[in-house]
């Protein structure tokens, strides 16, 4: 009974992502395929739960549905335009392009699926066996944080590295000309209602909480300096909604320290493993569990302020309320 | 068939989704959106993998991913400011052909 | 005592410095945000040196150096390996990376901003750059890629305009899509294999179709990132688009970048699918860059997008490897990628020269008040370009007539044929380039050239750059025997039989 | 099954049974404030009861406080999202009016 209720329950979900994933595609209207696209990315979540990969289904609810869709909802709202579908080409060399365009989306799906059923399981010794017999080693219980941390910690450095290049990217592209002025993603555009403070205040106290025991429970069980990081930056991105956090033309002292602090403790880390005779981010013996959890805090804030900046579309924020006038 | 099998195909059937985006609509938003779709199906397809064998579940994939939706959202957030100030810049919303020279 | 003896020998830290070095420096130029640039480089730049020099004493004694991160190595950890084609390209990386680091700060003077981003991006560049010439696992790789798209798209849009940004788009849809048919292709090696290092995949490796796939698709992946034709349309915009220091970047190293892991991932991760299809597919498709980019490059009307067509003609010479899969071959396409970054660095420099003191591009004659001021960037623009062509005594000749040796050998008369074919062609769209440059400007004076702010003066540091990146590429030519020992060694092939 | 059992299972099947509703409300009703005002009253009552019901089948306390608290945390972000569309559908309103 149990059984064949996750049957359905799966096939559902996978039928939904399907008809989801075509829609976000063939929609007519952009907005409809963003709002769609976040759907599709709370039932990716869902999906992950069903695949026993929680930590994988905290993130992408967080970062690919929550602060993705964020960032589309915001682009979208400054290139809206009122151009009608521009007359393209030909409607018949359109519809004929299409079925070739389908056709060859047909075959990626033949090949790749015909590729993958013929996959079997590895016979040879598998990272994944060794991962599983080691995290015992590492100072850490929790297999995924072992890996993200410990075994392939190099990876999560050099992402932290990608995080920052996106900021400094999206800098780059405003570097050719001044910064809009006006812009403003602020909701409250004809001042604040006493609503949006008091959700303000209930949420802020809660959300940093929550960021807290994520990062915290990392070590045992789904969470980590990702799932911290990007809790934190949702509440970035509801203070700059609501016109508690203003943007800024330059970034402070302050916050270029924050933005790189990931990057340099973890870098800081290894090479003072490697001072002491070791490898890079070879932790020594017990020292391993609290060297992971300061690199996990710093990791957790250098997470959440790119996105922010990046949700905020500025090179800084500060604290203020928006100079809009009711 | 099994839990991890459909999972599969449902990756792929994603994927080619995102394909067919990526080429038929020439808006840049739809474009970073198909590139999106085409990310979560090879991410769907490594988790799908990892269980394969229910007592074991492999969590080098599920590292993998959550760098990979890391990567993701920061590729995302750059080619969205490029949309953004292409906009400011010319009102232009889409690449036109590239004419050489 | 000798450091590296106490050390694990599998653990030699001068390939984590090669990385760290200039990754520190990045994060140490975010936070001075953009003081203290050039005594930043000046330290990053002996800093990686010092680090070369010890690997490269390292590999010349026992062929390949290895540091296991973490202490765990394949296939749970990641491993950094260097051998000598690795060396050649962190070489390449540092002499390019000092001839742009000098030029940064006179070619962006004046604008705050864009020098305040240009040091990150580019410091955090050279990182990435070193950590893909040392990475063996191939998911660690997919970040690395990204680490490259991202910092390339960000400095080619740098101070750009709107068609800047346009090109800058183009090029990261490109990119993109090719890292995610990157990523999906590891996806399908580690469901079938259960590893993702290069080494451990090529021993005993197994081959099903989803193995065939997973190649065809990473493959694809990086010939969008290289530009190889194909799928070359994003290069020339990008290419040409772009500020001088990064065009010289770009095209010197990140797109090599790419046809490097496909050297890789073929001769290293999946020897047992280098076959004979395989080689041919990789042939064909760089005679057809060759010729393709060579026929572009000669209908051109402007400096620097002959130069990007030229790139994108160049690089197919380094797919000739597969079909011609021999010692000779080897050694010509690692020296034609020296020498091929060296020149091409030293072109788009000179071409950066030409734009900002006659302030276009376009292919007419150089008015005679800005030839003395423009006369090393022009004599480095015909020393490069005589390397290109492949002409005695440069590092390209070296490089060519290993090819052709090679072709003679293994190849047979269309490989023979091909190369000096896309030679002929290399040496007309040169000489087309250096001819309408030197040429009187019709009518005497005037010839609609931009005249009032064509008097910008040149800071010294950029008028020489050029030619002295001539002279290396010149004197690549001299000193290839010790320099092809170094770089051979841990090469998949071995020399045949005298 | 135990009583404990059928109870829970009960409430799981009302707390469907109005996130039912509420969907229909919202694709049936004709203008927006009856379809704010269909979907979250409903959906609110249906996730409360559903949120029992789990908490009755789980009969732990650890457990049922943790879900009173989603519970809370899903009313708020109702409530306040309900609020602003309200608030947006009433400023076109006017602007369409005025």
């Amino acid at each position: 009974m149990g059984e064949l209720v996750g049957w359905v329950f799966d096939g559902l979900l996978a039928l939904s992502l399907v008809l989801l994933a075509a829609r976000v595609v063939a929609s007519a209207r952009l907005f409809e395929s963003i709002v769609l696209f976040i759907v599709f990315g709370l039932l990716m979540a869902i999906a992950w739960a069903r695949l026993a990969a929680p930590h994988l289904a905290l993130a992408e609810a967080a970062i690919g549905a929550g602060i993705t869709g964020a960032l589309l909802l915001s682009t979208f709202r400054e290139i809206v335009t009122d151009q009608p579908p521009s007359a393209e080409a030909p409607k018949v060399l359109v519809y004929r392009l299409r079925v070739l365009m389908a056709l060859l989306a047909g075959g990626v799906f033949a090949v790749l699926g015909w590729a993958l059923l013929s996959i079997e399981v590895p016979a040879g010794p598998a990272a994944g066996e060794q991962a599983r017999a080691l995290v015992a080693r590492t100072g850490v219980d929790d297999a995924v944080t072992a890996v993200l941390l410990d075994f392939r910690a190099y990876d999560t450095l050099l992402e932290m590295g990608v995080l920052l290049l996106a900021v400094l990217g999206a800098r780059a592209a405003v570097a050719a000309q001044p910064p809009a002025s006006g812009d403003d993603l602020w909701i409250g555009g004809e001042g604040d209602t006493p609503m949006v403070g008091a959700l303000v205040g209930l949420l802020s106290p809660l959300i940093i909480i929550v960021a807290g025991y994520l990062l915290w429970v990392g070590a045992y069980g789904p969470g980590g300096a990702f799932q911290a990081g990007a809790v934190l930056a949702a509440l970035g991105v509801l203070l700059r909604l609501t016109g508690r956090l203003v943007p800024l033309p330059r970034a402070g002292a302050f916050q270029r320290g924050v933005l790189v602090m990931g990057l340099a403790v973890f870098s800081l880390a290894g090479l003072l493993t490697m001072a002491t005779g070791r490898a890079f981010l070879q932790y020594p013996e017990g020292l391993a569990y609290p060297m992971i959890l300061v690199i996990e805090v710093a990791l957790t804030l250098s997470i959440a302020l790119p996105l922010v900046l990046l949700f905020s579309g500025s090179a800084g924020i500060a604290a203020g309320r928006s100079q809009h006038s009711p | 068939m099994s839990q991890p099998a459909l999972f599969v195909l449902i990756a792929a059937a994603v994927f080619a989704i995102g394909v067919y985006g990526l080429l038929s609509r020439p808006q840049l938003v739809r474009r970073i959106l198909a590139l999106n779709l085409m990310g979560n199906g090879v991410f769907l397809l490594l988790v799908a993998f990892a269980r394969r064998n229910p007592e074991t579940i492999d969590p080098v994939p599920h590292a993998m991913v959550l760098t990979g939706i890391v990567i993701a959202v920061s590729a995302t957030a750059f080619a969205l400011a490029i949309v953004r100030h292409l906009y400011r810049q010319t009102g232009e919303v889409s690449l036109g052909e590239d004419r050489p020279r | 005592m000798n450091e590296a003896s106490v050390l694990p020998v599998e653990s030699h830290p001068g390939l984590v410095l090669l990385v760290f070095i200039p990754l520190l420096a990045a994060i140490l130029s975010v936070l001075l945000d953009g003081r203290a640039a050039r005594s930043t480089a000046v330290v990053t730049l002996a800093g990686v040196f010092g680090a070369l020099w010890w690997v490269s004493a390292e590999v010349a004694a026992a062929s390949q150096v290895r540091h296991l991160l973490g202490g765990w190595g394949a296939p749970l950890g990641i491993e950094l390996m260097a051998d000598g084609l690795s060396l050649a390209m962190l070489w390449l990386t540092w002499v390019t990376g000092l001839a742009v680091s000098a030029v940064a700060p006179a070619s962006f003077a004046g604008r705050a901003e864009v020098s305040r981003l240009f040091w990150p991006l580019w410091l955090t560049l050279w990182a990435a750059l070193n950590a893909t010439w040392l990475a063996t696992d191939l998911f660690n790789l997919y970040i690395t890629l990204e680490l490259l798209t991202l910092a390339a798209v960000a400095l080619a849009i740098l101070g750009g305009g709107s068609a800047a940004l346009r090109a800058g788009m183009r090029y990261l849809l490109y990119a993109l899509l090719g890292s995610l048919a990157w990523l999906l292709g590891v996806a399908l090696i580690y469901a079938g294999h259960g590893v993702l290092d290069l080494h451990t995949l090529g021993v005993g490796l197994e081959v099903g179709p989803a193995t065939w796939f997973a190649a065809a698709l990473m493959s694809v992946g990086l010939m969008a990132k290289a530009a190889l034709w194909p799928l070359h349309g994003w290069l020339p915009p990008a290419h040409a688009g772009a500020p001088a220091p990064v065009s010289a970047l770009l095209s010197a190293l990140v797109v090599k970048a790419a046809v490097y892991l496909l050297l890789r991932l073929w001769w290293w991760g999946l020897p047992a699918l280098t076959g004979q299809g395989v080689a041919l597919a990789f042939g064909v498709l760089g005679a057809a860059a060759m010729l393709y980019g060579s026929v572009l490059a000669l209908m051109q009307l402007r400096v620097k997008r002959i130069i990007a067509y030229s790139t994108i003609a160049q690089l197919g010479y380094l797919l000739l490897v597969f079909p011609l899969a021999s010692m000779a071959a080897w050694q010509g396409v690692l020296y034609h990628a020296l020498s091929h970054g060296v020149a091409k660095a030293a072109m788009f420099l000179a071409a950066g020269n030409i734009l900002m003191v006659v302030g276009h591009d376009r292919l007419a004659g150089l008015p005679q008040a800005m030839r003395a001021r423009l006369g090393p960037s022009v004599a480095g623009l015909v020393l490069a370009s005589v390397s290109l062509m492949g002409l005695p005594p440069t590092g390209g000749f070296i490089a060519k007539w290993l090819l052709l040796r090679a072709a003679f050998e293994t190849g047979g008369v269309v490989w023979v044929s091909l190369i000096v074919l896309s030679g002929l062609l290399a040496a007309a769209y040169l000489f087309r380039l250096l001819a309408m440059l030197l040429r009187r400007p019709p009518g005497g004076e005037g010839d609609g050239v931009p005249d009032a702010h064509g008097a910008a003066s040149l800071p010294v540091v950029l008028s020489v750059m050029p030619l002295l990146l001539g002279i290396v590429a010149v004197l690549l030519g001299f000193v290839a025997a010790p320099l092809l020992e170094l770089f051979l060694q841990g090469a998949p092939f071995v020399e045949a039989a005298p | 099954m135990s009583a404990l059992e059928v109870f829970a299972a009960l409430l799981l099947l009302l707390g469907g049974f109005f996130f039912l509703s509420g969907t229909v409300g919202l694709l049936r009703f004709p203008d927006t404030l009856s379809r704010l005002h269909a979907v979250t009253k409903a959906d609110n009552l249906g996730l409360g009861l559903i949120l029992l019901g789990v908490a009755v089948h789980g009969a732990n306390l650890v457990l049922a406080a943790k879900l009173l608290l989603i519970w809370m945390l899903a009313l708020l972000a109702a409530s306040f999202s309900a609020h602003l569309v309200a608030r947006s559908h009433l400023r076109d309103e006017a602007s369409r009016d005025g």
